[in-house]
């Protein structure tokens, strides 16, 4: 079903242009990027907590490419891709996982905390559900100031049964009505919450249908098929940007590697389920499309792989190379005598 | 310079405030329609509209989380609590967000907002509803924490707060509301964060405290001097983060003897931090231990004859005084009125 | 439509008993306990906040009728209806108010506390929906232990947008598939929360229809109708205590008097509104009932009348001559060591 | 007695309780099918059951809130907070609700419920994720707060807790997870709580401390020893609440000079306390003022460097050691590897 939606979706909003040559590339790169960062953890080279975005990367892909420029997105801590496809610089991002001064935040966040306003990622946060409130305020604001700039808010499957994704769905629904609140609201439902499946952690299983209780319309999609999610995600976007009042998207994916880094075992689920959603892979899904529609061929694709390659392996250099942050940097950005001021208003 | 109720102080700067910057707005549980539990917003829906002035549904989380929204991108919100004690329903929001973000994300936001409401016991709202937090969110680095004692710091401190950069968890005294006070007008209010003042001088004995607990020792001090001729030196903190010292010192360099005053639990609490600065500091000056006079360590109790054994009273802080003083026991048997 | 629905829940379920000569006298007794009790607090008799159940008699007395000995229930702040038809001792429920030793919570609890282990009242909350994950717990514990008792859980409209609201709904769908969340919610909506009037505070209006996110069951009923109210609680009851299953009943109601006693203006409501209300006041839509079923006369209801308010006199002069509690209590029920064991399960 | 690491110490108390007692029960996020971010509960859903080896939601609010429900009939729920800074998610239903029913019921109520977690620093987990509560939690009359330093009271004092009739927060040290040492078995663990130990015997100076900044006191003391025939005496607390200060106290009235290490920020915190309270005990006693070492106060921050520089380390506690024995400077020239 989902398949076909995709299909029609596609034909309705797009063209086959070039355009899906670079949304490959930025998955291929992504992917990429995600496999050397799970490397530098093994090495010891990254600490903390890591998690990859990979399996997912159609989702990112299909509505980020959707965005303009000005508009914000919020993450919780899987958040590499979404800064990777915002534009931040590489260097920087995998500079931030290594701990460097270089990093998007200055190596002070880390993984879980990739912050760059510049190309419009305000977090990068670690507190399941912490940040759907923060988005929620943020695109009132920029009502408020009479912009039409809108949020995207990205959050799991999980994060649906904590009450801060309650009071700030409340609140969007309520401030709907006044056209106060553009934010598109985004479920990677990739099937689990760490080791627990959406059935055991949710009374409902339909994700999607859970916003009626927020009068927030909302819709499923194939969050393994670009196509359809960057078909949805156009339709949404303009109409969010119009109309002030929140969409909710659920793009129901698949996560390819453990939780986090540290989930090798994976109890919770069965290699043959995992192999067999490797047969999903967004990658080869829309590589496939891309023969078919645009002839395109294996070299095409392997010269992206090497250069995705490379480009990972000058960002991995450059982070390496980077130092770490000045002991000095422990005392500052605890509170604004010491911070820059970035208001994104004006 | 006018009189002023240290409620509507507070009332003054929120207007004052509104007036000058339109990036300033409220949001709050029935701060618009009904005006305010304690009408401290009275009359400010009609004047400011619905989109400054919110109502919102009873989420103090999603108050709290979509401030913090508003302030990375450049607006200025003040985030009324019915009372402070629902703003541990959020406290997540708070400390593991607000007071965090401009850190882990290395600087690149303000996160200018205030999140305002009485707190403190004294009528009988029981256990859930008589709490003070100025050690639970003074912990914490990345908050401001500031307990006006005046009507002129509640204005004053209030304004400094909405024109900062950073969360400020602005502590009112609910049993100060009625308080009055000369209050400046304008700009000639505003009164810097981290400036603790001498509320009162003496040579005798140092008495630390702010909020509703700095009026108690005034009245103490005032009464100690007239029936004993004991000039205690009143230092008030005004903000406990920042926290300004240096007036403390200076005062217990002179006296000697200090004794810290605090609404709330002894354990942990913030008397505990005075107390231990003040030795670290001036250990060789010191003539006899600094004594906290706190609330007793037990939930707060509805009926009123254990309410008030439950808070601190004048003779609490006399005993303290004597006790510091090396005159145990005496004035107890002053006939001084008041205690 | 709720006024026919009574009707025939009433012929489905309910014979015309005398039992409801007793309930109308429960009812018209609550009513004149809160009219003294605000009599009480403008005395300053009374400290703290006071909020009375005055118009929304019929859900406490339609619902909790049903009930079995040893069903538990939890309330909010205004929880002196509950504990009066538990069958608290009116006289410590007052005394509890007027802060005495002998008040229900031994005077350390005081309106919004109201606390009676041995009648089934687990309190008594002051925090807008903080009681409701304690309903669900408890109603696991209860069928973890194997007994058939239930739980039933009153709350406010505004409370359904609060975050704890939401996680114990939720997990209470989730342990739903067990049989092990025998709980009856009971949404006291009486159009607002404080001075906000729903349609405010809750994106959606449809209460009722909320608990579709959890997976739970529920329906509205005409609060004011208590022959309505009773007739859906014997069947849900009924149904709750046989699967174990949660259900909500949404009790669509009106406080006559203001939020708490210190509401006077109530800028957020006209006169007229109130009026209108009050001719469908519960004890005047049961008392006319039973005048058509069973010929209840002026006479038997000027003589239960005189009887409630003699009674309330009673408790009030019970309260007035109690005493305080003794200052040793302030250190007593802080940790165990000084509380008594009241386990009640076994 | 068998050698037991922190953890596998954690397992065993969880397990005899289990198996003595049907009421006691676990609930937490992945303790399950996952087995537990730290695999403290591996095999026990096999064991025990879904029943009672709950998986939840992420729902902290809504697991501390439905435990306080099952305890107030009697069931002995455990939660587990996969780290213990996720429980300032659920802060109302612990600070408000957990630690007050008992109190204003007028005691109508036992709440007996653990939740329990780790908590710290040390492995570049960032801002949100590595702090330390002791006095976060401590400052509330109606909870009891644990902080085991040694496999032995993991064991001994969650036994006791498990075993209670009052709400507790027992607040395990991740850092300590792999630490080995001789548990008792069975009845003969139970340690109480409020009975603060000697860990070392010494007559030089007093370090006050508890759960990870135990060990490090430890490793000081010994190396102090060994290179400067330093002895300090090392007082373990177990319980912040309830606090026992006795043996404190009596190692002060030897040594005269006390030092306090703890992991988490200065202002507020806990050792404010024990510094306040050794000198309202024995001001005369004390041959140097209290010297507290804390973290940094700064949010964690993720890098490496910079997070070792936030952590309290042996040379801070050696410093502060020197200090109160008027040594300033010497020891740091040491040769000892250890600093
Ligand atoms: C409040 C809170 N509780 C628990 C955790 C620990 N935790 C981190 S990620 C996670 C699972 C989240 O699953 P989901 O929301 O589906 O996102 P996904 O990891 O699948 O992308 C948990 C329980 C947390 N970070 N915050
Ligand atoms: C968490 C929290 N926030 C705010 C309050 C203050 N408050 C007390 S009652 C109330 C309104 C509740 O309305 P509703 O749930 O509809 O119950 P009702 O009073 O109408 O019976 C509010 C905002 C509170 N007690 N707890
Ligand atoms: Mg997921
Ligand atoms: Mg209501």
């Amino acid at each position: 079903m989902a398949k076909q939606k995709s299909q029609t979706a596609v034909l309705d909003q797009l063209s086959y242009g070039p355009e899906w040559t670079e949304i490959l590339r930025e998955m291929i790169f992504i992917r990429r990027f995600e496999e050397a960062s799970e490397r530098e953890f093994r090495k010891g080279k990254i600490g903390g907590y890591l998690h990859v975005y990979s399996g997912q990367e159609a989702v990112v892909a299909g509505i980020l490419t959707g965005r303009n420029k000005g508009d914000i997105v919020y993450a919780g801590y899987r958040d590499h891709a979404h800064a990777l496809l915002l534009g931040s610089d590489p260097g920087a991002v995998m500079a931030e996982l290594l701990g460097k001064a270089t990093g998007v935040s200055k190596g002070k966040g880390g993984s879980m905390h990739l912050f760059d306003v510049e190309h419009g990622l305000y977090g990068g946060y670690g507190i399941v559900g912490g940040h759907l409130t923060l988005a929620t305020g943020s695109a009132y604001a920029l009502r408020y100031t009479g912009t039409d700039r809108i949020v995207f808010c990205f959050f799991g499957d999980g994060a649906m049964n904590i009450g801060s994704f309650h009071e700030a769905l409340n609140m969007a629904g309520l401030w709907a009505k006044d056209g106060m609140c553009p934010v598109v609201f985004v479920i990677e439902n990739n099937g689990y919450a760490m080791g627990t499946s959406v059935d055991r952690h949710s009374a409902v299983t339909d994700l999607a249908a859970r916003m009626r209780a927020y009068a927030i319309p909302s819709e499923k999609v194939d969050g393994q098929d670009v196509f359809a999610v960057r078909g949805v995600a156009d339709r949404i976007i303009r109409q969010v940007r119009e109309t002030g009042k929140p969409y909710c998207i659920e793009a129901v994916t698949y996560r390819f590697s453990g939780h986090g880094a540290a989930d090798v075992q994976q109890p919770y689920r069965t290699k043959e389920e995992v192999e067999k959603q490797k047969h999903r892979d967004p990658i080869l899904i829309l590589s496939n499309r891309l023969r078919e529609i645009r002839g395109l061929t294996d070299n095409d694709l392997k010269a992206m792989d090497e250069q995705a390659m490379a480009e990972v392996a000058n960002a991995l250099k450059f982070a390496e190379d980077s130092p770490e942050p000045d002991p000095s940097e422990l005392f500052t950005d605890v509170v604004a005598e010491h911070g820059p001021v970035r208001v994104n208003l004006d | 310079m006018t009189e002023r109720t240290y409620r509507d102080a507070i009332r003054e700067a929120l207007v004052e405030e509104m007036d000058r910057d339109e990036k300033v707005l409220m949001m709050g549980e029935d701060i618009g329609i009904y005006e305010g539990t304690f009408r401290i917003t009275a009359g400010m829906l009609k004047k400011y509209g619905p989109r400054r002035i919110m109502d919102t549904p009873i989420a103090e989380a999603g108050m709290v989380g979509t401030a913090i929204g508003m302030a990375m991108l450049g607006l200025r919100p003040i985030v009324e609590m019915m009372t402070i004690n629902f703003a541990i329903v959020a406290a997540d929001q708070i400390l593991n967000h607000a007071a965090k973000i401009r850190y882990f994300s290395g600087g690149q936001v303000d996160i200018p907002m205030v999140i305002r409401g009485p707190q403190g016991a004294g009528v009988q709202l029981s256990a859930q509803h008589s709490q003070t937090f100025e050690s639970f969110y003074g912990h914490f680095p990345g908050i401001h924490v500031v307990v006006p004692g005046t009507p002129a710091d509640a204005k004053g401190l209030l304004k400094t707060a909405i024109r900062g950069r950073d969360p400020v968890m602005f502590l009112e005294s609910a049993a100060l509301y009625g308080m009055k006070g000369e209050v400046p007008e304008g700009d000639a209010a505003l009164v810097p964060f981290g400036q603790s003042r001498v509320a009162r001088a003496g040579g005798d004995v140092t008495i630390v405290s702010y909020g509703r607990m700095l009026q108690l020792s005034l009245t103490v001090a005032e009464a100690l001097s007239a029936d004993e001729g004991i000039e205690a030196e009143v230092i008030d903190l005004r903000t406990l983060r920042p926290l300004d010292l240096k007036p403390v010192f200076e005062s217990v360099r002179k006296t000697h003897r200090a004794v810290v005053v605090q609404e709330q639990w002894k354990p942990f609490g913030p008397a505990a931090e005075i107390s231990a600065a003040i030795t670290e500091e001036m250990f060789d000056e010191l003539d006899a231990p600094v004594v906290r006079v706190t609330g007793e360590d037990v939930p707060m109790p509805y009926a009123r004859n254990l309410e008030l054994l439950a808070v601190p009273h004048e003779k609490e802080i006399i005993r303290a005084i004597e006790q510091v003083l090396y005159r145990k026991g005496e004035g107890n048997g002053s006939g001084s009125a008041g205690w």
